[in-house]
């Protein structure tokens, strides 16, 4: 933390911060939303996890792009998602990113370059080389961006999709998410080597980093290369980021027998925004009332957006069938 | 008779064949320990252990593959795929391997290999957790395609599949899971391709799939108190397909009306409707209708997601219409 | 006017299309300099080299995702597959994401992808290499699926499949690829969803796909040699269907018999059933008959290969049978 | 060459020179005879790669399983499948192993553990790896042996398939035959690492060679170890070959453009069998008139072969749909 991302404002430095605590409201409000039956569908939620979409999207242009994952709400509201849309799909309705077609697992907002969480895991890999296809080929510098977790790395999606980027040079950032855990299935169970980005380097020759993903500046600071790189044409990389999730792998699951209290409780003390917000405080980047400042904005953002998420319509049932076609038939 | 949810009944016929026969294996995401998302082998792990009950890492293609050369080796792999929609991901190896491997080696080598898990549209779990796809296993040749719509079917279903050679799609409606019914606690087997005539009619015939089975028997109470007496047939299983049933009832009804929630185009119905035509045509006193899910992915909210299945209104409407016809 | 190859028709519209349009690119398996196994961008590579004419490894999955991915980012790619059974292994893709986009992003993006490749059964190429699977594709919403069988044809509908917005499925069939026919050297564009009346006749309707149609054809000219007149039907393109064409001709012929290579049950000719069936019941002169392939693997050795798709006496046959019912 | 192996007798050393030219004088019979139009459907030759299926083949037991590929008849004849039912299969016979249901790429004969050749470039490493689960479960002591080319390594079932074998460490042997090219498609383009075995050690943890795929003794060795290890119960490994097919990629392609003459008269020189000839005559292993009568005795079996094949009938067009179910309906 100390010697890197020196060149960060602190309007930069509260903009991150201001992101994962955007995420981490709108989840607490949609877990009790989903508590309360308000969200019809399933709810994978983020919680220990900002920094890293936070982290990377900070890097980015609108005009960039980023394939999601179903633990997507992160990357949805990082990459400039309105906590609205996001919210008012989540509930179901007709004012949502997805116009209430897609919920929590397919939140699509391609105006702002959400090209789809996915209730499917593996495809963002391969979605994300071929955006960066299409952008090598048209000449584009934008970049394409592909998260997932720890439970696709053993997924043929990732072998291929990886590979793919690497060979034909595309403008493509792979982000790996592990949180060490596949639904209830440990990371360490699902692989001889847990080491991806050594993987990524070794088998595919692709630039390949490790960082904490807790660690909002580190992730940052990783993105940046590898954004940058992918920019200017040099190619594909890959960043692994060590996390944790802490709550349930998603809402309404029971949480016990897989992990244990201790292992959660270390990593809720490592929690990616209270950790962030010391170490701005300490190296006073930022001060108390900056701070509350951006928390009581969100609060009113997050606030606003359930509102409108609650009084928007529900989607006009005979639209049920729209859009399967670009032109009706 | 002691009632079970239809979970219970086919875990049951798991648990039985298991303890009879060593050569049985589960693999999927979450079922060892932790039992099964759907408690589809609750308690069986503290038994077996893990070679018997395989927790694997999200690899869909890999897992079917991998249990396509275990059943060809001399055990019986049950792939327990949660939703079916994620065994897309392994239609190479169902399509080009397993539906294949007894024909290619000319019957020498076996593939009793189960697939089984949800499907179905419910609970708001949008068009990535929601699919069918059963029709698609009727097309290519080579699968037993089960869709127990009791507990009862369920048990017996599940250990026919259990004891046979063939590959087996087993598909249970998520909507089904917690219903529950009565099943003996002995061991029984269904056979393959037997529809059930769950009610007796002489005024139409409607063959009802799945989920479809108790919307439509509920209907038939009530049109029986209007003086209409419908037929009720369950397939059971649409691979091997129990046409002579449903034949013999469209030769007493002269009526058909197929019920399934999944999409029409080249589905059972379409199938089940040509060979009708083909077989029964002169028994025929109306068109055969077919009822279905809307031609659509699955919308997340439930204000769509509850119009594009057959409702009890669009399912009482289509068989008075087919009285009328 | 000109005649052309099947092959050179589909390859005429592509290099004509490539040249207006520079987001169209191909990948596949020896697509690149070698100009594809079969042909399909021979020359093409020169011109636009490495990026638009994209070489790939071993990846079904791996290129049809990432194709995706470029569709949905303003490119055109198309998918040159060398033979359908390979795109298994890409069905998850397919199904669960190249289908459902628009959908899934209420029409904000777009899918202006084509698959397009070779199919069927001949020249010993044994199971892994002679399937057709396009039943499939109508079942799942979401495609455009062309099954050209005229060269003609395949320039019309290629141009069609590269100017639209949605996914394709263009299938040729193997039998066909050094077919000659009159092609013009201008751009044309046939819509999707329009049969071909190719052969007019009042006594019966014939629906014949892809490889099948030259059979009916000729074996149309036999029966008019005896007094019979058949209209013979192309779908050219089976989703979306041109039914009301079929609907039309049964209304004038009252017979119908629908003719295709691959899988009768829950396949093309059920579907054209059970939808004359329901809209032109009345129409009826005889049952609707479905002549298929046997539903099998496809063997190996010519004298099992020869009797699985319908030939020139099967075809007869059955058409004689209809006109005597 | 000169160091390993001393312990193979001269039985030995000329089993495998005998099931080297049995592939090979197969092969070129069926060549021709697909030339001449006997054989209806594709033929995908071994020739240049004999070392491998031989030397990997003879440390297997006939209760052991093959998973084989597109270019099979090597491993059917080193597994024991009779060059008479090879080639009647191929001549689309009723007498072949398939019994004409299968040809080239459909060879069955689970009687001496040849599980299938493949039309599917990927299935036999996720089909090997299933057999060790087979064995493993049943407390068998029962090898499964997967062959597959350098074209199958970028594919999906690549990573699945060794990943697991890896994690559940089962009792399989994987032998990546990388002829450097995948039809027309160089190795080379479609990876930025072609040492397969480096990248199987690091990404999947499991024991990995690379060996001379044209030096039968080297391969030989190298599934000596392996194979002893899967017995034993300690797991699997991944056996690299390079080699070199000196055929078209199949009979009747023709075989120019995406390689030089120059390369492939390199690797004529190093024919495996010519080579390994030489050897034995060198290392005094075995003299010339032992050698001739291989050759002669094999050259009889070939030409029983053809014979048999040629004058096998062709299966009953009533059989065509037979066997798809276990029991017929
Ligand atoms: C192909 C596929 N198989 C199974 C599932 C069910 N599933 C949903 S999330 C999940 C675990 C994903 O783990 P990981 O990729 O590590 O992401 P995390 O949930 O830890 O963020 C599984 C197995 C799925 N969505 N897709
Ligand atoms: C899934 C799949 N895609 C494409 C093909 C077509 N094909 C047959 S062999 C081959 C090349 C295989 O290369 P490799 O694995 O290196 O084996 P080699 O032919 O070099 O022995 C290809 C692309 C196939 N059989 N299967
Ligand atoms: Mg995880
Ligand atoms: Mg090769």
């Amino acid at each position: 933390m100390d010697s890197h991302e020196l060149a960060l404002s602190s309007e930069q430095l509260l903009a991150l911060y201001r992101t994962m605590v955007l995420i981490r409201r709108t989840e607490e409000q949609l877990a009790r939303a989903h508590q309360m039956g308000l969200v019809p569908g399933p709810c994978h939620t983020y919680v220990g996890e900002e920094a890293i979409a936070a982290g990377v999207c900070a890097n980015l242009r609108q005009d960039d792009v980023v394939f999601s994952t179903h633990r997507g709400h992160g990357h949805a509201l990082a990459k400039g998602v309105s906590a609205r849309e996001v919210a008012a799909e989540l509930l179901g309705k007709a004012t949502g990113c997805s116009q209430g077609r897609g919920g929590s697992m397919h939140l699509f907002a391609p105006e702002v370059g959400l090209m789809g969480t996915s209730g499917i895991v593996g495809p963002s890999i391969l979605q994300g080389a071929g955006a960066g296809y299409s952008f090598k080929l048209l000449g584009s510098d934008r970049v394409s961006v592909a998260f997932f977790g720890d439970g696709a790395v053993s997924n043929g999606a990732f072998h291929e999709g990886i590979n793919l980027a690497a060979i034909w040079d595309l403008p493509v950032v792979f982000v790996c998410e592990d949180n060490m855990y596949a639904t209830e299935v440990p990371f360490r169970e699902a692989t001889r080597n847990q080491n991806v980005a050594e993987r990524v380097r070794v088998s595919y020759g692709m630039n390949a980093v490790c960082v904490d993903g807790n660690d909002v500046l580190a992730v940052h600071e990783a993105a940046k290369v590898a954004v940058t790189q992918a920019r200017a044409g040099n190619g594909p990389s890959l960043i692994e980021c060590k996390t944790y999730r802490l709550r349930p792998h998603a809402e309404g699951m029971r949480d016990g027998g897989y992990r244990t209290v201790d292992e959660v409780e270390s990593w809720r003390k490592r929690d990616p925004i209270a950790t962030f917000r010391s170490e701005l405080l300490v190296n006073k980047q930022a001060d108390e009332a900056a701070i509350d400042a951006v928390e009581e904005e969100v609060t009113i953002i997050v606030a606003d957006a359930m509102d409108f998420g609650r009084s928007s319509p529900f989607p006009d049932p005979a639209t049920a069938a729209d859009f399967i076609f670009s032109a009706q038939d | 008779m002691r009632e079970i949810t239809y979970t219970e009944a086919a875990r049951e016929a798991l648990a039985e064949q298991m303890a009879i026969d060593p050569s049985i294996f589960v693999v999927g995401e979450g079922i060892g320990e932790r039992g099964g998302n759907f408690n589809t082998t609750l308690g069986l792990y503290e038994k077996y252990g893990p070679m018997r009950l395989r927790d694997t890492p999200i690899v869909e293609r890999g897992f079917v593959g991998m249990c396509t050369g275990a059943a060809m080796t001399g055990t019986r792999p049950v792939v327990d795929f949660m939703i079916v929609d994620f065994i897309l991901d392994s239609i190479g190896e169902l399509f080009n391997q397993i539906s294949k491997i007894q024909y290619m080696s000319s019957g020498r080598i076996k593939m009793p290999l189960i697939l089984r898990g949800c499907f179905g549209i419910g609970g708001a779990a949008a068009t990535h957790h929601s699919g069918s796809y059963y029709p698609l296993f009727v097309h290519i040749p080579g699968f037993r395609v089960a869709l127990p719509s009791t507990p009862y079917d369920a048990k017996g279903l599940m250990r026919t599949a259990l004891t046979g050679d063939d590959p087996v799609l087993f598909l249970e409606h998520k909507l089904l899971l917690n219903k529950r019914g009565h099943v003996p606690e002995e061991a029984y087997s269904i056979p393959f391709g037997q529809a059930a005539v769950v009610r007796s009619g002489g005024d139409a015939t409607v063959v009802a799939l799945t989920v479809m089975l108790q919307k439509v028997l509920a209907i038939s109470e009530e049109l029986a108190r209007e003086g209409a007496e419908i037929e009720v047939i369950d397939p059971r299983t649409v691979a091997p397909l129990d046409i002579d049933t449903i034949l013999e009832s469209v030769h007493k009804t002269g009526r058909l009306l197929i019920v399934d929630e999944t999409f029409g185009p080249c589905g059972i119905g379409a199938e089940i409707s040509a060979l009708v035509m083909e077989n029964g045509f002169d028994d025929l006193d109306a068109p055969i209708a077919r009822l279905n899910g809307m031609h659509t992915p699955t919308p997340y909210s439930p204000t769509l997601e509850g119009v594009i299945t057959p409702d009890h209104a669009a399912i009482a409407g289509a068989i008075r219409n087919l009285l009328a016809e």
